[in-house]
């Protein structure tokens, strides 16, 4: 299999050259083999670096292939590297973050609505650093623009696509948490009354039985 | 004695109310609303700029749990319009709900940070093209606009940790550390700005306690501080230690 | 000769990740052992990647080593390159650019300063591709040649002027930073002082004087 040596080594070399994750279809197109055979040649160099012990490793993310440290060796390449992976997002950036991630496209009025405050700033830095990017406008009336995360983002996570992302079920908070912020929300003196009212107040999130 | 800023910034009446009701583990009605509303405006205050959407939306929530309370103190509720006590009880689930929430995206926020961490381990290769082909490009500047320009301005110029064999810089740096290395830098460095001192700095923290070990040399009359405008260039000059008495015990500094 | 496995893959870690030829001595400092075994273990990795029939090899070039491409690739590289997927500038020099228009005239030492690298063969691209110039002579000691952006950069660029770059805003400290210093981590007594240091603290990099 002289082709497939020779494939193997072209991908490295194209990877290599690339600043940016290289994305399997062009690989395929550059050298005229399907897509798939781009994806083998590819898993079976990470799998090969992985064996070898190498120092880095062929990573798949956002959309595309590209060559990184081994996290391993974290310590040396931070003492040797001038660009940090820049400064750690604020709490509040990543719960917008998250909340666009996991629900875009959204509108910046959206994003409020769930955070209970106003969102601007946050969004612009985000915007700003890549994380975030418009990509649309509301077909209803005000034509609102609709944010969407970018691959930035993707590379930032580590991720491949956004289905990579932890599914937003895994996060709903656990009965235990309901029962809190409901006591919390409740009087006291209503706990009769609550079962009484239960039937006939479609919107209660929890059956007292 | 390691330094982290880390505060607890409520961003928005949810986060607040989450916080009071699970971190606290308390029940909204054993605790004044008084006492909620205070920390709420607290909070406020510690804000830049006082925004007026968070402000509005938390008197809302704010009305709303007097409401609910103030149910309770009835002596008597049986005659209370069935109407009203429904649209309350609505009101409350709605809260209830949009809790939820918010404290669902909480969570997945601080999982997306976790895989931040973890990707942040790994490294890639931003090198580019190899000269030998740079020939080729048809246009380099193809699809570059000034906001990119602009944008990789900011990126070269952000602070950055240097290339520093020797002094492997730490993030979590003490001020007592931080003194220590300063009383062997500074007789060496003459007159030395502040920003000077840390222009190696990898993240804010740093320069705090830089700044933070500044103040305590000054304090104990080593150094000369000089700074000609507001906001000027802070100059730092090492004046020595007294021979006799030598420095004061640093290693309690508890700042 | 676990050591030696981890001293391999460090530097294969940090050739990876760096812009410039890594000189020995340097791989050598980093990982605390004398210069020859680095060289040993360089020379042993360039034959591993000879042997294994790599896409890439490991070249010692201008007293440092780096990855290359292997030139029977070039052909590869040459079509990704046309194909106009690799023709951007690596951010390397997009930043060297950017400093370049926004502090001309500047000087290749200075613009080195900032970068924190040696920028002397982005800076031969860029002037190659005729994006920058050399506009004049520092009058001072050593009369460095000082470089600028061409017309030519503005076309490509789409600006009628400089001044249509996106201005630099005045830094502003970050939130963050007046917190740290104005709440938690004040010492009782500091409090009249915090004001005077607050404009230093911000590290800001553009004026030195």
């Amino acid at each position: 299999m002289d082709n497939l040596q020779e494939y193997k080594r072209a991908i490295e070399a194209v990877i290599l050259v690339s600043d940016n994750p290289v994305e399997p279809t062009l690989l395929a197109q550059l050298l005229e083999i399907p897509k798939t055979t781009v994806e083998e040649i590819c898993d079976a160099l990470t799998q090969e670096y992985k064996e070898q012990g190498r120092g880095f490793i062929l990573a798949n993310v956002a959309g595309g292939y590209r060559f990184q440290t081994d996290p391993e060796m974290a310590p040396y390449v931070e003492r040797f590297v001038l660009d940090g992976q820049g400064s750690r997002l604020s709490s509040a950036a990543l719960e917008t973050l998250a909340i666009i991630a996991y629900k875009q496209p959204i509108s910046r009025m959206q994003v409020s609505a769930i955070r209970g405050v106003n969102v601007e700033a946050v969004i612009r830095t985000l915007q700003q650093r890549g994380y975030i990017g418009e990509v649309g406008k509301d077909p209803g009336p005000g034509s609102a623009i609709l944010f969407g995360t970018t691959s930035l983002f993707l590379e930032r996570l580590g991720l491949n696509a956004l289905s990579d992302l932890p599914p937003l079920a895994d996060f709903v908070p656990g009965a235990d948490v309901v029962e809190a912020l409901e006591g919390g929300l409740r009087p006291e003196g209503f706990e009769n009354r609550t079962e009484m009212m239960a039937g006939e107040s479609q919107s209660d999130v929890r059956s007292e039985d | 004695m390691t330094y982290e800023v880390e505060t607890s910034v409520f961003s928005g009446p949810f986060d607040l109310l989450l916080h009071l009701i699970l971190q606290d583990e308390v029940d909204l009605y054993e605790i004044s609303l008084g006492s909620i509303i205070d920390a709420y405006i607290q909070e406020i205050q510690r804000m830049e700029d006082v925004n007026l959407a968070v402000a509005t939306e938390f008197l809302l929530i704010a009305a709303t749990l007097i409401e609910l309370k103030s149910r309770r103190l009835l002596p008597d509720t049986s005659d209370l319009d069935l109407e009203e006590e429904l649209a309350l009880w609505e009101e409350r689930d709605l809260l209830l709900a949009r809790l939820l929430e918010c404290k669902t995206f909480k969570d997945a926020s601080h999982a997306l940070k976790a895989l931040t961490l973890d990707a942040a381990l790994s490294y890639p290769r931003l090198t580019g093209m190899e000269e030998q082909f740079i020939g080729l490009m048809p246009d380099l500047l193809e699809g570059v606009s000034g906001e990119d320009v602009h944008e990789a301005f900011l990126r070269a110029t952000a602070p950055k940790p240097r290339i520093d064999l020797f002094h492997v810089t730490s993030v979590k740096l003490t001020v007592a550390e931080t003194v220590e290395y300063l009383i062997e830098e500074l007789p060496q460095m003459g007159k030395v700005t502040l920003r000077e001192l840390t222009t190696g700095a990898v993240d804010r923290v740093e320069v705090v306690v830089y700044f933070l070990s500044i103040l305590e040399l000054y304090k104990q009359g080593v150094i000369e501080l000089t700074q000609l405008a507001t906001f000027g260039t802070l100059t730092i000059e090492w004046l020595g230690v007294d021979k006799e008495t030598g420095l004061l015990g640093i290693d309690a500094y508890e700042g």
